[in-house]
């Protein structure tokens, strides 16, 4: 293609071919520090391509095509066409991921074990790993945590993070300018701007952790934490795993191994700063 | 069986005591449940999606009061949308209130026509993650 | 009269089940689903295994075993085994 | 074996100046047709080409145990297991469909896919399944299609307006069924090819030949196989997906051929459903990109044509981009012609136009 970046982004490697410069420029600039895949060889393929052929020059909309599509995509403006590559790389992992089994959660590790936080989109899982992972933890991932299905590890797979509306505020007060992208206003999704993980993050990126905690986090009155079942953790993580079904009995072993080695709770909470110290409160209960 | 100690138990697990009570579950009760695969929730939340309103198997056809899809020009019927819903405008529709350049009229129409969706359909996999919590 | 439908079960080599607190997760591998089950489904499987039998023996088989204390026990146990057929759980000899 | 196998092409791989990589498909075809002496330097496109031809799996074990770099093992070894729960998806479609048809005494004879799995042919290893594909007679589809709705399958279009209409009136199958809780799709079909287009097979004798596997479950016979994979190749769709139709076809034949009176027989069946020059199609592409050995007779002498079919097969990059756009809505509009007599094209595509 006429523009193409590879990134090797824990133990997931991406290629990503554009029709158009911008959207990887913007991509590089965000994974700056990341690692080319080491061997040349990619996971997954995403293109940004023209939505009509004419539409490359004519008010600019990019399509995202790659190896797995959805045939509902709706096409974006190019000025969201940093956006339009971080959906793409999402996309492939959520449908074509086959190494690991995919949880839809956040994780962040310290001593070797990993807190895995998962549950509604827009309960602040992805907020509270941010945050984790600039106070002294290190931050797996804020979008999708892989487990091995020999081991039972967590890899880590430390994307950029993706910050919408409140958050974005939340978090430019802790970590530095630099570490940002451009503010994206007005996407499908409202207000955008992503974050690359620190140093820590990304020179651990090939580090697994033990899974240790299971957390569901979602807002609340007040802060309150109560267990889970097993099998309702078991249902509610194949809800959040998109390929949990295509990986059959490694899936269901790798699965069941979890829940029971794993303890879990649902936390509610009325602000992040509280979250936290429920957080950690129960980190150190369950450790 | 709380307050048997183990030793029973294990012996229980073998020969199941008469005593042990079985709920047989009201005939209208379930005791299986399948689990389904999730992509839906996933690529909801990593995609922007759009339904057509009819989708291209219905293309032309008006809307009915109840969703279904008839021939254009129907009395009481409603006319397909110009465009495609975005995903925030089709969830808003289900919960009732009027996105922006939707008739008012036909709102209702439209939000039947998205519950009927089926899987294979243009646009469900968009529905399906509306579906979701988020 | 028509004679009442028997049933078998899947043989236990192709279950995989996990048991999670009360409940038990099932990987059925010529199916490759999985299910929940809450008794007496697992209960039914069991005693299905004993070999092919309709809903009132299955019942009788049951009662052999357990206490009941609802008296529509007929209606509740076809009503289980309708939903572990479907499932392909269980199926008609 | 007959006299003269058809090998005047040399295979692709000697044929044309070698590049340092060949373009996607290209490559894929080498790497299917000649695992044992692959190479490349470009692993990211010879996947992204497979995972686009719907052909990974196919490729993941005809690359099982040979030197290949680590994380592409990896990618593999996925793909490999997901295969197997793809496998066992498609038997179990099978089985929920013939316990639903149990009471009817109608063998369901199993086409495509779900078919090679079911009797373990080698086209089945690696194979992905969509749909259920199942034949039934005519006089019996209404009572399957009823059983099937019993079971908890449901019509996906609806049952009014033109497309149910035009499916019952020209297609060779039912509108397609759903089931509402495993999400799977399931294709009734009456025979092999719709009513309206020119080749009319006798379905009648699919029926009569078809080789049962199971209690209440069967598959056509080996010509019979052969024919219909040819049929399925150039006259359903505009040959997209063809690359992994016409792998069927090359495992097929391998497998096959080696059965006693298996060309004479394919010739005399290619005759009967009128499809004698599909199949000879097949069997010379199959042969040019595959190396299949086939019978010279049936495949009969190259044409100038072939070039161009083995150029659409083959149309897509190491990006996974479909290319030759031209080529391809050139055999679009052919997909039309010989789906449908001019007349009734003009009607649906009008209708098509006009909603």
């Amino acid at each position: 293609m006429r523009h193409q970046l590879a990134l090797q982004i824990g133990p997931v490697a991406f290629r990503i071919g554009s029709a158009w410069p911008e959207p990887l420029a913007a991509l590089a600039r965000l994974y700056a520090a990341y690692p080319a895949p080491a061997d040349d060889i990619c996971d997954f393929t995403v293109r940004l391509e023209p939505e009509k052929p004419w539409r490359r020059w004519i008010r600019p909309s990019v399509a995202i095509q790659g190896d797995y599509v959805l045939p509902d995509a709706a096409p974006m403006a190019l000025a969201h066409g940093l956006l339009a590559a971080e959906m793409g790389m999402n996309l492939q992992m959520a449908l074509g991921q086959k190494r690991f089994l995919l949880l839809h959660a956040s994780s962040v590790e310290k001593n070797g074990r990993a807190l895995v936080m998962t549950g509604e989109s827009g309960a602040g899982k992805s907020t509270l790993a941010a945050l984790l992972g600039e106070r002294g933890w290190r931050l797996m991932g804020d979008e999708f945590a892989l487990l091995d299905l020999d081991s039972g590890n967590l890899w880590p797979f430390p994307r950029a993070i993706s910050l919408k509306n409140g958050a974005i505020a939340v978090m430019e007060g802790e970590a530095p300018a630099e570490r940002f992208g451009p503010l994206l206003e007005d996407t499908p999704k409202g207000a955008i701007r992503h974050l690359r993980p620190n140093e820590a993050a990304i020179v651990g990126m090939n580090q697994c952790a033990r899974p240790a905690l299971i957390l569901f986090p979602r807002f609340g009155a007040d802060c309150a934490a109560r267990g889970v079942g097993q099998a309702e953790i078991f249902m509610r993580l194949t809800q959040s795993s998109t390929n949990y079904v295509a990986l059959g009995g490694a899936g269901f072993d790798a699965l069941t191994g979890l829940v029971r080695s794993c303890p879990a709770a649902a936390i509610d909470y009325p602000d992040t700063e509280g979250a936290i110290d429920l957080v950690e409160a129960l980190w150190s209960e369950a450790a | 069986m709380s307050g048997t100690d183990n030793e029973k138990a294990g012996i229980e697990a073998f020969v199941p005591s008469r005593r042990t009570v079985l709920v047989l579950g009201a005939a209208a009760a379930s005791t299986v449940v399948t689990i389904r695969p999730a992509l839906a929730q996933t690529a909801g939340s990593v995609l922007n999606c759009e339904i057509p309103v009819p989708g291209p198997h219905a293309a032309g056809s008006y809307i009915a009061q109840d969703g279904s899809t008839v021939a254009a020009m129907t009395p009481n019927a409603h006319p397909p949308m110009m465009r495609p819903l975005r995903g925030q405008e089709a969830k808003a529709l289900l919960q009732g209130s009027v996105p922006p350049g939707v008739n008012p009229s036909s709102a209702q129409a439209y939000a039947n026509y998205i519950r009927r969706l089926q899987s294979g359909m243009s646009g469900f996999t968009c529905y399906a993650s509306l579906q979701m919590p988020r | 009269m028509t004679a009442a439908p028997r049933y078998i079960a899947e043989h236990r080599d192709r279950v995989r089940a996990v048991e999670l607190d009360g409940l038990v997760v099932l990987f059925h591998e010529t199916s490759g689903m999985t299910h929940i089950v809450a008794p007496p489904a697992p209960e039914i499987l069991d005693a299905l295994r004993e070999g092919p039998a309709d809903a009132a023996t299955l019942l009788a088989r049951l009662a052999a075993r357990f206490a009941f204390e609802q008296k529509d026990g007929a209606e509740a146990v076809a009503a289980r085994l309708a939903e572990l057929e479907q499932a392909g759980l269980v199926r008609r000899t | 074996m007959k006299e003269g196998w058809l090998n005047r092409d040399a295979p692709p791989s000697q044929r044309g100046k070698p590049g340092p990589v060949r373009a996607g498909a290209r490559q894929l075809v080498d790497a299917l047709r000649d695992p044992e002496n692959f190479q490349t330097s470009d692993w990211s496109g010879l996947i992204t080409a497979a995972r686009a031809e719907q052909l990974l799996g196919s490729l993941a074990f005809r690359l099982e145990g040979r030197p290949v770099p680590e994380r592409a093992a990896s990618i593999l070894a996925g793909a490999r297991r997901e295969a197997a729960q793809q496998r066992t998806q498609a038997l179990w479609e099978a089985e929920m469909a013939r316990r639903a048809c149990e009471g009817l005494s109608v063998p369901l004879i199993l086409l495509k896919g779900t078919a090679f799995h079911a009797a373990g042919l080698d086209a089945a290893v690696g194979r992905s399944v969509g749909d259920l594909d199942l034949l039934v007679p005519r006089a019996r589809i209404e009572e399957v299609e009823a059983a099937l709705i019993d079971a908890g399958w449901e019509r996906i279009k609806p049952a009014d307006g033109y497309d149910d209409l035009y499916y019952r009136r020209w297609m060779h199958e039912l509108p397609p069924l759903v089931h509402r809780d495993r999400d799977r799709m399931a294709d009734v079909h009456h025979t092999i090819l719709p009513p309206t287009a020119r080749p009319t097979p006798d379905a009648a004798a699919l029926i009569a030949d078809s080789i049962a596997i199971d209690s209440g479950v069967a598959i056509l016979s080996s010509p019979d196989m052969i024919v219909h994979a040819a049929a399925h190749l150039f006259a359903d769709g505009d040959l997209a997906g063809g690359l992994r139709n016409l792998w069927d076809i090359d495992r097929l034949l391998r497998q096959f051929g080696a059965e006693p009176g298996f060309w004479q027989v394919l010739a005399t069946r290619a005759r009967l459903h009128q499809l004698t020059a599909p199949v000879a199609l097949a069997l010379r592409l199959s042969a040019r990109l595959f190396a299949t050995p086939v019978d010279a007779g049936i495949a009969g002498r190259a044409r100038p044509s072939d070039r161009l079919f083995e150029a659409r097969l083959l149309a897509r990059d190491n990006w996974g981009r479909p290319t030759r756009p031209l080529l391809r809505f050139a055999f679009y509009l052919r997909s039309h012609w010989l789906r449908m007599p001019p007349l009734m094209l003009a009607r649906h595509l009008l209708v098509k136009a006009r909603r």
